[in-house]
């Protein structure tokens, strides 16, 4: 059975014509009853990754500009470090949602008379934590860590912040409000600890599917790579316990 | 010597007898249909039980996390061989007496295997999940693990049930198509389909015998390999009482043995039934008997060959195991189990006692109680008494286990009830076969000296 | 990636070799020694472990049945006149305790037998048990010859009354009905350590790890580290009792002084060295 | 006080705000269960620097679960204590921690915790009002005022602060009615200790003894500070190798333990003593160390003597006096089923002659030295205190309840619940109910330790002057309880104005404890027994440097410093022994009885202790250690008793004294003398979800016996008869076989190889 090109699964019409996979080869050689049925897998293959890749739309107490904040000068935005507000994501498994008290460090002064803000003041004065929903969740048995992740490829490699970030989150910076780009499938997972475990390319290779562009971030080409040990665990027990 | 079929029946009236059995059921049928229903939800609704408050259930206990869902796996696993000894081993050495009796074999091999392949899934902990035994492709890039005895099970409980069932349906095509040109109607329709279209041309005889000797051929060592690989769940452990060498060969005759007491009940039932006895007859009955002797006789000599390698191993934890059965609580089982499945086997030396329909309907009956508690004996005891002193214990079925054992044998009941309805039981073509061979080439070969004997008393 | 990996893995499996080398030399191998000279039977790791590991209390009820969840157990001995020993009136020499945990063999007859690798050897030279992988067939408990494996015949994570369920450990799972489980080394804290060396560009420093058992215990009978570096502690100790992974005691027909391994003779080649209980039997 | 309260508010603030997720992690269900866009994320409105979700902080605080006083790092995720570890920088335990000290967690969260008083309405408790509760007791104080005579106050061991505290509210009442019950103290051996060698409580050294000779104290499960002395135990098990030697009627933790254990008659463990003195005192030298007098008063006891009323052979008697002229130094102890008899004290003054004839005065065990302030060790109460109450009890009005269970403890023959009826107004303190709260009036719900500010001197102190720290480890679960301190502070403050300097009890605690900063000892970090490092150190540090520092940022660094690190360190004056020997009577050995043939031995067991953790599901599911029954009460019997009296194992008993009896199942045990009879401390409780129905508690059906001198309960000395009821049930237990089979599961090496070996 060919393995469901779930990658690029944006369409069918990508899955079918794009890839350069052995299944294709082999649409050609077998007879019809077979490419139906390989048909029909990979149509469900495809919805089903459709649903798994992004979240349905969050709604949040408040609808976060995560584009203003982090976006391009050029663009409104005030390119504010990921690791400033989200900062237990380099110390802690989790990453993590700024306290309040962070938010009203700027926001005791910064547009003020907007609505949103208003209502982040309110929560403020009654000393009550703003109710953030999640967007990234994983299962329970699921024990993933920022900290390694952010240690290892912003402080050992040096890589830009937001594109480390956006391995797993997408193009936050584009997002209005934040939602679930990618799989957090445990194959999504797997594909790039395996390309971590020798001495290949820079960056990894499905990795560079969804990698935001170097320009983007405003870098001139992927950081060097540091000498930092290649051994990305795949190991079940690194993350199931 | 007897005849093992009159030799001047009819074909006509084969197929009239054998279409006969296909024909609308009595109301006995149907009560009888609706008491293994009822039987078979009681064993749902303990399975439900089962799943929604765990396996705890089923008092399974630590150490003894085995029980009698395992036992019942092999004991169907074992009961299922039987019909290929009849359908394919006894076909490649040309036996013509199996001819009237394998096709029930046969389908009782393909019944009892889907009931076996329940208990497996029945017996997992988390029955949801039971999917993952199976080598698919998966997002995740997981595999199962392919040195595991349980995974060699499934692919081989797997392999063997495709290949049952195909040889069954193969078996029977010339069958349907006698059974498709005396329908009509959707009955017509359906056996035309079923049939495939058979003709009984030349052309397909030829086709069709060659099919038929491939798929025996494979079958076969099929068939060994299967409970060979039901003992290595066992065997290839290294709990005493289970680590033991001989256990493939064992786990085989004791499959046989049961089968064939299986076989002798099938036998039985239907003669009576369906009035077969011109074809399930006695001295065909007698064989039976004889072949069950024999295969028990090599199950006896595994049991020894167990006992003497543990008593010549000197291995201080299986000699313990060996204690435990004999001498633990499981020993009152344990010895009824010895004893009758050495001593029973003997009657059948008897010839009263192999003519004797209603002795050898208990009998076979009993022999099938006593090996369903061999396969018990396996498990229990051996868990009982563990390398660990602290964890041993003990462990007696609570009502779902046996709710969801009495189950499986009315869901077997149930099964091989329809199947019969749906399907001719006895195998027209091939007794009409063995008529054929009786009036002009056994009889021949029996009354006339070959020419070869002939020229050597003359030489 | 998946077919190429599976017949990757199979070579691997395939490949014979010495003792331990189904892995390449990996830098941390986890070991143990407990001395039973020391360990006074006080269940304080039993506790430790409850309070760690989220395991869950089954009642006097489910208990008598044989359903309780200790990874780690404490069993006493008496002595009872055989192999040798002098049958007395009372139990003159004490007790025998042994702490009873997963000895997470280098040979582990569980690992094989599972049908899904849900157990499975890490290269750290853990005896891994997946929760979320396991779907429950309980073949590798039967084939522990420690019995050291709990089936989960129950849901259990309902008992935690509230508010007792606030005291569970979110670093690792509570086990629903259906799966098996096992002590872990204390993998979360090892998975911890390991992430904050490597933060550090480091090795794990002996001691920085402590199991549970361990760090309860009143008596620091148990000690626990990484065999792979020769001067921690546990490496020590089986060196000064000459153990190694790969020793036979009935093979090489001496035995390494107070140092042995429980039911060495099935090759299991546990992890964990025990030294013998020494009782002063002149007075 | 300066900022403390600001500090505290903070303090408490940051914890546990995390309402929801990274709580409940289950696996097993099959499916992923991700829940997005629906569950919360864990968000915090202003924490402390150090409050990160999803990672660890340490608190240093104190274990209240048994006087030992042990000091313990909670571990907090999310704001919530999830798992207790042992302090390294307590010289208690040296971080270790014992099951009952790991199962405080299940204490504090336990589902019986109260969160509403309670007061009696209709001969029933019911929920009342904070508001209401505080009118009550306000009431009760004001008539406690006028008529402070008739008010009495029933503690658990209390000391520090809280004792101080409580010393002065019963100085400002004027009364000294103050009864501390500690069912397992050793306080008839601190009363012969006292008179014998000058301090109450001496301090052992089993780490530098060869040869341990134990009447019966069971130093290693419920004797006085079991992890200490089991790390001590460690150490003397190390190379060279000491020998312990056991002598008890009924086989303790430490006597599974020992390297020879002697069953012994019950009650005649002086005689033994004696016995052995007059053996050692055959050579000169020894003789020399007691005067002639007390030589001469020897004679009596023969080998023969001392055989026929101890039941231990002549031939072993000679053999323990040889282990102890060879093996030197030594140490012997007297302790649980020697000291709880009518000739208690006697056994106990033998036992320190002994000390004194083998030299290991002022060597194994010396004087503990004397601490600055003296007014913190507090009391470590006395099994006495439940009967002298229960004799007060006509002459009280009042009765305040904290830290005890009379009703459950006391014997049936006190007759104290129906004298609690009498008191017109009982409250009990307490975070949950226990029976004594059921017979109250009013009852106050109380923090657990883990929520509460305190400070403790240990019971058994290792080190004069050390003073454990106890601080708040979380934010308390019910946020309207007070803690204990507040309780009396409050208290104090209606009666004596002073005290409303200070708002609660952490103000006048923090006050107290920066007031001792002149006092105290440059920590020292001396870690005796080389332990390997602990995972993280405590995260509260002082900031600046000390140059800079004025008195108040002083203090204040003192504060955090003492709080993180769990422990104070206060500079300490030595002490020797004052050695008072006199001549020793050996006890009379008790009273042979036709109808009562068996002595009950009412056990501690470490894990239920004295019967307070029942209510633990942790500690009724852990086994006991000797006979790894769970979830129960039993009798342990000695085979041949059984045989006798054709009893198998799990057929029901009824064990009856002269003051009632109970049924509980027999368990055949090879380590009790055949004329006793052992029945666990524990179960056998009325209220408690985990508790409740569970056993029997032997407690209830002892005799009137008291040890001559010092008055004290002789617990080990009720008689008893047994007798079938021709019930069996199964015994719930862990071990499925006592013996190994021939496993060489665990394997015994005899010393005598070891000692060709010294490197192992």
């Amino acid at each position: 059975m060919p393995k469901i090109p779930y990658q690029q699964a944006h369409s069918l019409s990508r899955i079918a014509l794009t890839r350069r996979h052995r299944a294709d080869e082999g649409f050609r050689s077998v007879g019809t009853a077979s490419l139906l049925v390989v048909i029909v897998v990979v149509l469900f293959g495809a919805g089903f990754m459709l649903v798994a890749r992004s979240s349905p739309p969050v709604m949040q107490p408040i609808e976060f500009p995560h584009f203003r904040h982090a976006g391009s000068v050029l663009e409104g935005g005030h390119e504010i470090n990921c690791l400033y507000c989200h900062t237990y994501a380099r110390r802690s498994p989790v990453a993590g949602i700024p306290p309040l008290a962070k938010c009203m460090g700027c926001h005791r002064y910064i547009a003020t008379d907007k609505e949103p803000i208003k209502r982040l003041t309110e929560y403020w004065k009654n000393g009550r934590p703003m109710p953030w929903r999640k967007v990234h969740d994983l299962p329970d048995f699921v024990y993933f860590s920022h900290e390694r992740h952010i240690q290892r490829f912003v402080f050992q490699e040096g890589q830009p912040v937001q594109q480390v970030c956006g391995y797993c989150h997408g193009d936050v910076k584009t997002m209005k409000v934040a939602e679930r780009r990618r799989p957090l499938t445990m194959g999504w997972c797997l594909r790039c600890h395996e390309q971590f475990q020798d001495t290949g390319s820079q960056t990894p290779a499905p990795a560079q599917d969804w990698l935001i562009e170097p320009a983007d971030v405003g870098l001139a080409g992927p950081a060097a790579h540091r000498g930092v040990p290649r051994n990305a665990p795949s190991d079940c027990w690194e993350c199931h316990k | 010597m007897e005849e093992e079929i009159r030799k001047d029946i009819q074909w006509a009236q084969i197929n009239r007898d054998v279409l006969h059995s296909m024909a609308s059921p009595r109301p006995a049928y149907w009560a009888l249909v609706g008491l293994c229903v009822a039987v078979v939800l009681v064993g749902v609704y303990a399975e439900i039980h089962q799943y929604r408050f765990g396996m705890g259930e089923a008092r399974l206990n630590w150490p003894q996390m085995w029980g009698l869902y395992i036992a019942n796996f092999i004991f169907w696993v074992g009961v299922s061989h039987a019909g290929t000894l009849l359908s394919a081993a006894l076909f490649l050495t040309n036996t013509e007496w199996r001819r009237p009796v394998y096709r029930s074999a046969e389908a009782m091999t393909s019944v009892a295997l889907l009931t076996a392949a329940l208990f497996p899934v029945i017996h997992l902990g988390r029955v949801w999940d039971f999917y993952w035994v199976l080598p698919y492709p998966n997002e995740r890039g997981l595999w199962p693990n392919f040195r595991s005895p349980l995974l060699w099970d499934m692919a081989a409980i797997f392999t063997y049930l495709n290949s049952s069932m195909l040889f069954l349906y193969y078996g029977m095509i010339p069958d349907l198509a006698i059974y498709r040109d005396n329908a009509t109607g959707w009955r017509h329709r359906l056996y035309g389909w079923l049939s495939l279209g058979w003709m009984g041309t030349d052309r397909q005889w030829r086709n069709f015998r060659k099919g038929y000797l491939l798929l025996a051929c494979f079958l076969l060592p099929l068939a060994v390999s299967v409970h060979s690989i039901v003992a290595s769940d066992f065997a290839m452990s290294v709990m005493p009482g289970w680590h033991v060498t001989s256990f493939p060969p064992y786990f085989v005759a004791g499959a046989l043995y049961s089968g064939c007491a299986a076989i002798i009940t099938l036998f039985i039932l239907l003669r009576y039934t369906f009035r077969y006895e011109e074809y399930l007859t006695l001295p065909i009955l007698d064989k039976l008997c004889k072949l069950t002797f024999a295969i028990a006789m090599v199950w006896v000599y595994l049991n020894l060959i167990e006992f003497a390698s543990v008593w010549y191993g000197h291995d201080m934890f299986e000699k313990e195991v060996l204690l435990e059965k004999a001498a633990g609580p499981y020993a009152p089982a344990w010895w009824t189990m010895l004893i009758l499945g050495v001593g029973l086997p003997f009657t059948l030396l008897v010839k009263r006692v192999r003519r004797n329909m209603l002795v050898l309907l208990g009998l076979s009956m009993l022999i099938n109680i006593i090996m369903w508690l061999e396969r018990w004996m396996i498990i229990s005891p051996a868990l009982a008494r563990n390398h660990e002193p602290y964890s041993w214990g003990y462990h007696w079925p609570g009502w779902v286990e046996l709710s969801i054992t009495l189950a499986s044998f009315a869901w077997f009941t149930l099964l091989f009830l329809v199947f019969v309805k749906i399907f001719p039981s006895l195998s027209m073509y091939e007794v009409k076969e063995m008529l054929f061979h009786r009036r002009h080439v056994s009889d021949r070969l029996v009354r006339e000296p070959a020419p070869e004997a002939d020229s050597a008393t003359e030489g | 990636m998946g077919i190429e990996r599976m017949i990757k893995q199979w070579f691997e499996f395939r490949r014979s070799g010495q003792v331990g080398d189904e892995y390449h030399r990996h830098e941390y191998r986890w070991g143990m020694t407990i001395d039973l000279d020391k360990c006074i039977g006080c269940n304080a790791c039993v506790t430790a472990c409850y309070a760690e590991n989220n395991l869950p209390v089954v009642g006097k009820e489910r208990f008598a049945r044989g359903l309780a969840m200790h990874w780690i157990r404490l069993e006493r001995y008496w002595y009872t006149g055989e192999a040798g020993e002098k049958k007395t009136r009372f139990s003159e020499r004490g007790a025998q305790y042994l702490p009873m945990l997963c000895q997470q063999c280098e040979h582990a007859p569980c690992e094989p037998v599972c049908p899904v690798t849900a157990t499975y050897h890490t290269p750290d030279g853990l005896n891994a048990q997946v929760y979320n992988r396991c779907i429950g067939s309980r073949y590798c408990s039967n084939n522990c010859p420690y019995k050291v494996r709990y089936f989960n015949f129950y849901s259990y994570y309902d008992t935690w009354q509230t508010p007792l369920e606030q005291q569970l450990n979110p670093d690792l799972s509570v086990r629903d009905k259906g799966v098996m489980e096992k002590c872990t080394f204390c993998v979360q804290r090892i998975r911890a350590a390991k992430n904050r060396a490597k933060n550090e560009n480091r090795k794990v420093r002996d001691g920085e790890v402590m199991t549970a058992c361990q760090q309860a215990c009143p008596t620091r009978a148990i000690v626990f580290g990484n065999l792979e570096d020769p001067d921690s502690q546990v490496a020590r100790s089986w060196k000064v009792h000459k153990m190694a992974f790969g020793h036979n005691e009935k093979k090489e027909g001496k035995k390494p002084v107070r140092g042995y391994r429980v039911l060495e003779e099935l090759n299991t080649e546990p992890s964990i060295q025990y030294l013998e209980r020494v009782r002063d039997t002149d007075v | 006080m300066d900022s403390g309260k600001i500090d505290r508010r903070t303090f408490l603030k940051i914890m546990g705000l995390g309402g929801s997720g990274l709580i409940l992690n289950l696996t097993g269900c099959g499916n992923a269960s991700i829940e997005e866009g629906k569950e919360q994320v864990t968000a915090y409105v202003d924490p402390e620097d150090y409050v990160i979700p999803g990672d660890e902080v340490w608190y240093a605080s104190t274990c209240l679960q048994c006087p030992a006083g042990c000091g313990i790092h909670a571990r907090v995720r999310e704001g919530r204590v999830r798992k207790l570890e042992g302090n390294p920088d307590s010289p208690v335990n040296l971080g270790r921690l014992c099951p009952m000290g790991q199962a405080g967690v299940q204490h504090h969260y336990h589902p019986d915790r109260l969160a509403q008083p309670l007061a009696r309405t209709a001969n029933q408790l019911q929920p009342i009002s904070w508001e209401e509760a505080r009118q009550r007791l306000q009431k009760i104080v004001t008539t406690v005022k006028g008529n402070s005579d008739r008010f009495a106050l029933l503690t658990g061991s209390v000391s520090g602060h809280l004792g101080v505290l409580i010393d002065a509210l019963m100085e400002r009442l004027a009364t000294d009615r103050h009864y501390v019950f500690e069912l397992l103290t050793p306080a008839t051996a601190c009363h012969v200790q006292r008179e014998l060698l000058g301090v109450p409580a001496p301090r052992f050294h089993l780490d530098t003894a060869r040869l341990v000779l134990s009447f019966g104290a069971d130093f290693l499960g419920s004797w006085q500070s079991p992890v200490h002395f089991a790390a001590q135990y460690a150490h003397f098990r190390e190379s060279p190798r000491g020998t312990l030697i056991q002598v008890e009627p009924k086989m303790t933790l430490t006597g599974a333990n020992a390297d020879w254990w002697l069953p012994i008659r019950p009650g005649t463990e002086g005689w033994l003593a004696l016995g052995l003195a007059r053996l050692l005192t055959e050579e000169p030298e020894i003789a020399a160390r007691v005067s002639a007098t007390v030589v001469k008063t020897l004679g009596e006891y023969t080998p023969e003597a001392v055989s026929r009323i101890t039941d231990v052979s002549a031939d072993d008697l000679h053999r323990l006096a040889k282990a102890l002229r060879t093996q030197r130094p030594s140490l012997v102890l007297a302790g649980g089923a020697a000291e709880g008899q009518i000739g208690g004290s006697g056994n106990v003054a033998a036992v320190v002659l002994l000390n004194q004839l083998l030299g290991n005065v002022g060597q194994t065990l010396d004087a503990p030295g004397r601490p600055p302030l003296p007014q913190l060790l507090g009391r470590p109460g006395e099994p006495a205190a439940v009967h002298a109450l229960a004799k007060a009890l006509p002459e009280t009005d009042t009765l305040f309840v904290y830290g005890a269970n009379p009703v459950y403890s006391a014997p049936d023959f006190l007759r104290l619940e129906d004298g609690l009826r009498q008191v017109s107004k009982v409250v009990v303190f307490t975070p949950q109910l226990d029976e004594s709260a059921l017979a109250a009036d009013l009852v106050i719900p109380v923090r657990s330790y883990l929520e509460d500010w305190g400070t403790r001197v240990p019971t058994y102190s290792p080190e004069a002057g050390m003073i454990q720290m106890q601080q708040p480890v979380m934010r308390p679960l019910y946020p309207e309880v007070p803690g204990i301190g507040d309780v009396f502070l409050d208290l104090l403050k209606q009666i004596d104005n002073s005290y409303a300097q200070w708002d609660d009890f952490y103000a006048y605690l923090r006050h107290a404890v920066q007031l001792m900063r002149p006092l105290a000892n440059p920590a020292d970090e001396a870690n005796p027994w080389g332990l390997p490092p602990m995972l993280e150190p405590p995260v509260l540090k002082p900031e600046t440097t000390e140059q800079a520092l004025s008195e108040q940022e002083l203090n204040r660094s003192f504060w955090e410093t003492v709080v993180a690190k769990g422990v104070l360190r206060l500079g300490t004056t030595t002490q020797t022994l004052r050695l008072r020997i006199r001549p020793v009577a050996a006890p009379e050995s008790p009273a042979e009885d036709e109808a009562y043939p068996f002595t009950l031995i009412p056990s501690p067991r470490l894990g239920l202790y004295d019967g307070r953790h029942a209510n633990l599901p942790w500690l009724q599911e852990l086994p006991d250690q000797l006979t790894t029954v769970v979830w129960d009460s039993w009798a342990e019997l000695h085979p041949e008793t059984a045989a006798r009296l054709d009893i198998a194992e799990g057929d029901v008993l009824e064990v009856r004294s002269p003051e009632g009896s109970f049924q509980a199942k027999a368990v055949l045990f090879p380590g009790i003398h055949p004329e006793a009879v052992a029945v666990p401390l524990g179960q056998g409780h009325r209220v408690g979800r985990y508790a409740r129905g569970v056993g029997v508690n032997p407690l209830k059906i002892l005799s009137p016996k008291f040890d001559v001198v010092t008055g004290e309960p002789a617990l080990y000395a009720t008689r008893v008869s047994i007798r079938k009821t021709g019930r069996r049930e199964p015994v719930v237990k862990l071990a499925s076989s006592d013996s190994q089979h021939n496993r060489r599961l665990v394997r015994t090496l005899p010393a005598s190889k070891l000692k060709s070996n010294p490197e192992v």
